[in-house]
């Protein structure tokens, strides 16, 4: 095998290792320099060998499906794994001074670095993963890293916020388990391919179906399973809140987007997607209205990943059921990943600028921001570079993302999502100027200085997700490697 | 009837007659303390006749050496349990919720 | 037909406990009923055939999860809780409708299965002897699916450090739970000096046979755990400092060395690939590692966060 | 034999159930606690009484050792629980 | 799956134990009670997956789900572990072990 080859599964043994090291003695500095730089050349590594060879697919311990698991990357998986490198890079990097343990050991300094660690293993096993119950014990690493994160600064409103999660996350567990139960009681198998090609009419495939969905749209926050998401991500420490809102929706939707588009498309009727569009649709307006509210910086940032979560379902009513045959299927798919990708950028950029906001006022009132412009410049560019991507404005990767999607609506007479889409565009102005506005007042003294490296790491995120529309036209067409050619009859 | 099948039917009813017996006492005995000694009655008697009646069944020695020792472990179990649970003195109800 | 009636007064006696655990009001009758539940599954299971999954139910549900529950109702309850009123009667009305119409909606799947599917059965026991053992259980477990097995005990290594990190900053290095006493000469005590070395039997047996019989990691370290949890509720040992070295190798060992044997298969080509020649010995050292390592992760789980200050 | 074994371990899951009334009632917890303990001994009986019958052999019969050594547990750490300061024992408040 | 076989009574039972999880799920506001309530839902789950896997009793039990059904008990119990510290914890700070019923953002603003 090549060292190409070897990508994949390394992309979960080195954070993994890094977790194990990171249990027993509490030297971050050290991790990340070691495990950051392997992660990168994994990730090129991974892109390269898809971009060349097509989608990899590797069975574990040498055992084919149906009795081994099979780890499987594609044009998707791996775009969402070099997201993940990308964004968890910066994050690890910012968190270091925080985290660092220079003066000894402390609680959060030891124990972000697992989970930390933990939690990008997770996310590549989820990513990588081409079996259901795999899926399901990935989802739960997940999940159970998220709510430690989350309750990390060991307040009652953290710990409350955990709760609720927790309740959430162990409902959408449980039916996704009982849906994968009646898929392999139904079929005898896990595998994701081999349930494609079998034939699922019967009874316990379709209630299997609904419980997954069901069970995967409560761990995405779907409206209305949403109520956690703002609390959890905004009371977590900025580093996590970005790893919460950039990259942990982002799993349980791609296994949806999996389930839906490889394993049974034939089953997504009309009256389905049409439901799960207008839920995201839901979530869009529902969500930017209450950012529009909020008078807290991290808790308008979490509202607003409640609305852009929800332009990510619109990817049912346009490219699944019957629009899955037709020719504007393929832009509003890959608009849809686009967004899931751009969102992940912006949004990490943007928690871990407001962590920065945060640390240097002292407080995380709306206020905070006042005269950052002056004070802290490269931040408040942060911040205008990432809002241009979540409002959808050229040329970054969100316009690219929300132009696909509306094209694809027109395309399809679907005029009500391009409706959503352009509201939801400036809604999102609405609550964003409420945050960059007031950058350019005169400013309360901050309390802190802010280094301009620490600055300038959030802010090569926020670039990164304007780069995406720059570039639209590669990821583009890497996201097409191995795409599920759903348009291949037994449509409903 | 082997001689074998008469002797588990024999030991098993009369296990049987004592977790019923057991059961019954923990239902009618007015006081906890009579309810705890039904409890040990049940526990070292019935399953002690049971296992007894078992024997016949097994397999292998080792088995038989494996129901002996259930017994012995459940035996040793329960008397620990009886003599704390006894001394304890627990509030009627830690808490409700509705 | 007196099995099919054993299994139908079984079957109805465990939904009887079941609506007793969350119906009833006294929220410590509820725990009790929830660990009688633990142990008429485990009958249950047997019935089924299902050993393993029979053993695993009674060291964890009737077992552990137990010790787990009547430990933080205590706790609770000494905090002297707020007890909210009960939803109304309509809200009442509403979950047990959606409760049931799920319920309904499963049965109704079930209808539709395939009387005679067997699943993998006979695909697993056509590799069995590729596999190094011969409970076909172990085989999937440590082999066949030995990914799910090694991201779960990272699944409790992760809950682990959650938990830890549940303690006040001021607590950080000292050990997990409150010091436990009892009285040296007591029945406690003389009981937990005497089960130890019984329940290490158990637990060495139960993993050991785990490779030709029923038995395995899971089901013997949960023994271990308890074992252990029992001389610590008699004062007899106390857990050690969050920050010691030596705990925290002890919890990753069984999960890392799992993980380095996986990544010695992928450099030499397959993650995770157990070479039919060494395959047996090679799961017995994983199996050995692993539950050192889940019974001591266990028992730390149930003792919860520090809450002593370090020494 | 195998039915007539069944038939003892059916009528031992009866008196389960009778037991299981002295769960349900109370009237205080250490009744609870000992209705529990009696499950918990049946249990072991009806796992001894299936383990001839069972598919799996005598392997049954580890279940009823698992069961056995844990069914006291947790009857310890209730009268833990409810000792003077929740981390004693009951023989210290005497 | 219908008649009156180990297999499907056990199938049946599992499907019943999920409904009444559920129900407690959403009923009860203590979060030990929610946990019994998970617990019981999980065990249905699996109670139904192990008896879906007897459906040919000459075959014996599918390992398969056996294997995944005891990994799934370990997981289930490590969410268990984590949410009775969370609730412990909780009930230091605040003297509950529920969660508050209103959503202060929901209204607007905190």
């Amino acid at each position: 095998m090549t060292t190409l080859g070897l990508a994949p599964v390394f992309l979960i043994i080195v954070p993994l290792t890094a977790a194990f090291l990171a249990v027993v003695a509490p030297w971050p500095r050290v991790l990340v320099i070691g495990a950051v730089p392997l992660m990168l050349a994994l990730t090129v590594a991974l892109v390269m060998s898809v971009w060349r060879d097509g989608p990899i697919s590797i069975a574990i311990g040498g055992w084919q499906a149906p009795l081994g698991i099979e780890l499987a990357a594609g044009g998707l998986a791996a775009s969402f794994l070099a997201t993940t490198t990308v964004v968890m890079t910066i994050i690890v990097l910012v968190a270091l001074p925080a985290f660092g343990n220079r003066h000894g050991e402390t609680r959060t300094g030891w124990a972000f670095w697992p989970l930390a660690f933990m939690m990008w293993a997770a996310l590549n096993a989820v990513f990588l993963s081409g079996d259901l119950f795999n899926i399901y014990v990935a989802i739960e690493f997940l999940t159970l890293a998220t709510l430690a994160l989350v309750a990390l600064e060991g307040k009652a409103g953290t710990i409350e916020a955990a709760m609720r999660y927790a309740i959430f996350a162990l409902f959408g567990s449980l039916a996704y388990l009982l849906g994968v139960v009646l898929l392999y009681a139904a079929h005898g198998t896990l595998d994701l391919d081999l349930l494609a090609a079998a034939t699922k009419g019967d009874s316990a495939s379709l209630v299997g179906a609904a419980l997954i969905t069901a069970g995967l749209a409560a761990k995405t926050a779907l409206f209305p399973f949403h109520a956690w998401l703002p609390p959890a991500h905004a009371g977590a420490p900025a580093p996590a809140s970005a790893m919460l809102s950039a990259l942990v929706p982002k799993a349980s939707f791609f296994v949806l987007v999996q389930f839906w588009f490889v394993v049974m498309p034939e089953a997504a009727g009309p009256l389905f997607v049409q439901l799960i569009g207008v839920l995201g649709a839901a979530a869009i307006l529902y969500g930017s209205l209450l950012a529009i509210r909020q008078t807290r910086l991290k808790r308008l940032i979490a509202y607003s990943t409640v609305a852009q979560i929800g332009y990510l379902f619109l990817v049912f009513p346009l490219a699944g059921g019957d629009s899955a045959a037709q020719p504007w299927s393929a832009g509003a798919w890959t608009g849809a990943m686009l967004q899931a990708i751009a969102h992940a950028l912006a949004k990490g950029a943007m928690f871990l600028a407001a962590g920065l906001v945060v640390e240097a006022a002292g407080h995380d009132r709306l206020s905070a921001v006042h005269g950052l412009a002056r004070t802290m410049p490269i931040t408040a560019f942060t911040f205008a570079l990432s809002s241009v991507t979540l409002m959808g404005l050229p040329p970054s990767g969100g316009f690219v993302a929300k132009y696909l999607m509306l094209t694809s609506a027109f395309a399809s007479g679907q005029i009500v999502w391009a409706l959503v889409i352009l509201t939801g565009g400036l809604l999102a102005a609405a609550y964003l100027f409420r945050v960059l506005a007031p950058t350019f007042l005169r400013s309360a003294k901050a309390r802190a200085d802010i280094g301009a490296v620490r600055q300038a790491l959030p802010l090569t995120l926020a670039a990164t997700s304007i780069l995406l529309g720059l570039l639209s036209a590669q990821p583009f067409e890497f996201l097409q490697i191995g795409r599920p050619q759903a348009a291949t009859g037994g449509l409903q | 009837m082997s001689l074998a099948a008469l002797f588990t039917v024999v030991f098993t009813s009369a296990g049987l007659f004592f977790f019923i017996a057991g059961a019954v006492g923990m239902i009618r005995f007015p006081d906890m303390h009579s309810r705890l000694h039904a409890l040990t009655k049940a526990d070292n008697l019935g399953l002690g006749l049971i296992v007894i009646g078992v024997m016949p069944q097994v397999d292998r020695p080792v088995t038989a050496l494996k129901l002996v020792f259930i017994w012995a472990l459940a035996l040793v179990a329960s008397a620990v349990t009886a003599q704390l649970l006894a001394r304890s003195a627990a509030p009627p109800d830690l808490c409700e919720d509705g | 037909m007196i099995g099919p009636a054993f299994d139908l007064l079984l079957a109805l006696i465990v939904i009887a406990v079941a609506l007793a655990a969350t119906l009833g009001r006294d929220n410590f009758g509820a725990v009790v009923f929830f660990i009688v539940y633990g142990s008429l599954l485990a009958v249950a299971w047997t019935r089924l055939g299902a050993v393993d999954v029979a053993l695993a139910e009674a060291a964890i549900g009737a077992g552990l999860t137990g010790l787990l529950l009547v430990g933080a109702l205590a706790r609770l309850s000494r905090l002297e809780v707020f007890s909210p009123k009960p939803p109304g009667a309509g809200a009442r009305a509403l979950c047990a409708l959606t409760a049931a119409s799920v319920a309904a909606v499963v049965a109704y799947a079930l209808t539709g299965l395939d009387p005679d599917g067997g699943g993998l059965t006979e695909t697993v026991a056509a590799d069995l002897d590729r596999s190094g053992v011969q409970n076909p259980v172990t085989a999937v477990l440590l082999n066949f699916r030995g990914y799910d097995t090694l991201l779960e005990s990272i699944v409790l290594l992760v809950v682990l450090v959650g938990v830890w990190s549940l303690a006040q900053d001021r607590h950080w290095g000292g050990a997990p739970g409150l010091a436990q006493h009892a009285r040296p000469d007591g029945v406690l005590a003389t009981f937990a000096r005497a089960l130890p070395p019984i329940g290490l039997l158990i637990g060495v047996y139960v993993v050991w046979v785990g490779t030709s019989e029923p038995g395995g990691a899971f089901q013997g370290a949960t023994i271990l755990a308890a074992v252990w949890l029992l001389a610590a509720m008699a004062g007899l040992t106390d857990a050690p400092s969050v920050t010691r070295r030596s705990v925290r190798v002890i919890v990753i060992a069984g999960p890392a060395l799992f993980l380095a044997i996986g990544t010695v298969g992928a450099l030499a080509g397959t993650f995770l690939a157990l070479p039919p020649d060494h395959a047996k010995r090679l799961i017995q050292v994983i199996e050995a590692g692993l539950t050192i390592s889940i019974a001591a992760t266990l028992a730390l789980l149930v003792l919860g966060f520090p809450q002593r200050a370090p020494p | 034999m195998t039915d007539w074994l069944l038939i003892i371990a059916a009528l031992t899951l009866v008196s389960v159930a009778a037991a299981l009334w002295r769960v349900a009632s109370g009237p205080t917890t250490v009744d609870r606690m000992m209705g529990a303990q009696l499950v918990g001994t049946s249990g072991v009986a009806i796992l001894i009484l299936l383990a001839p019958t069972s598919r799996s052999g005598w392997a049954a019969l580890d279940v009823a050792v698992v069961l056995a050594l844990l069914a006291a547990f947790a009857s310890i750490a209730f009268v833990k629980a409810v000792s003077r300061d929740g981390r004693g024992d009951p023989e210290e408040d005497a | 799956m219908t008649g009156l076989e180990t297999s499907t009574i056990f199938a049946y039972c599992g499907a019943a134990l999920i409904g009444i999880g559920i129900y407690g799920f959403l009923v009860r506001r203590h979060m030990i009670r929610r946990l019994i309530a998970f617990n019981v839902i999980g065990s249905g789950v699996f109670l139904l997956f192990g008896a879906t896997g007897a459906r040919q009793p000459d075959l014996g039990v599918d390992p398969v789900p056996q294997a995944l059904i005891i990994t799934g008990l370990v997981v289930a119990l490590a969410a268990t572990a984590l949410v009775v510290a969370l609730t412990v914890r909780y009930a230091h700070l605040t003297k509950r072990a529920t969660l508050r019923e209103d959503l202060p953002d929901e209204q607007g603003g905190s």
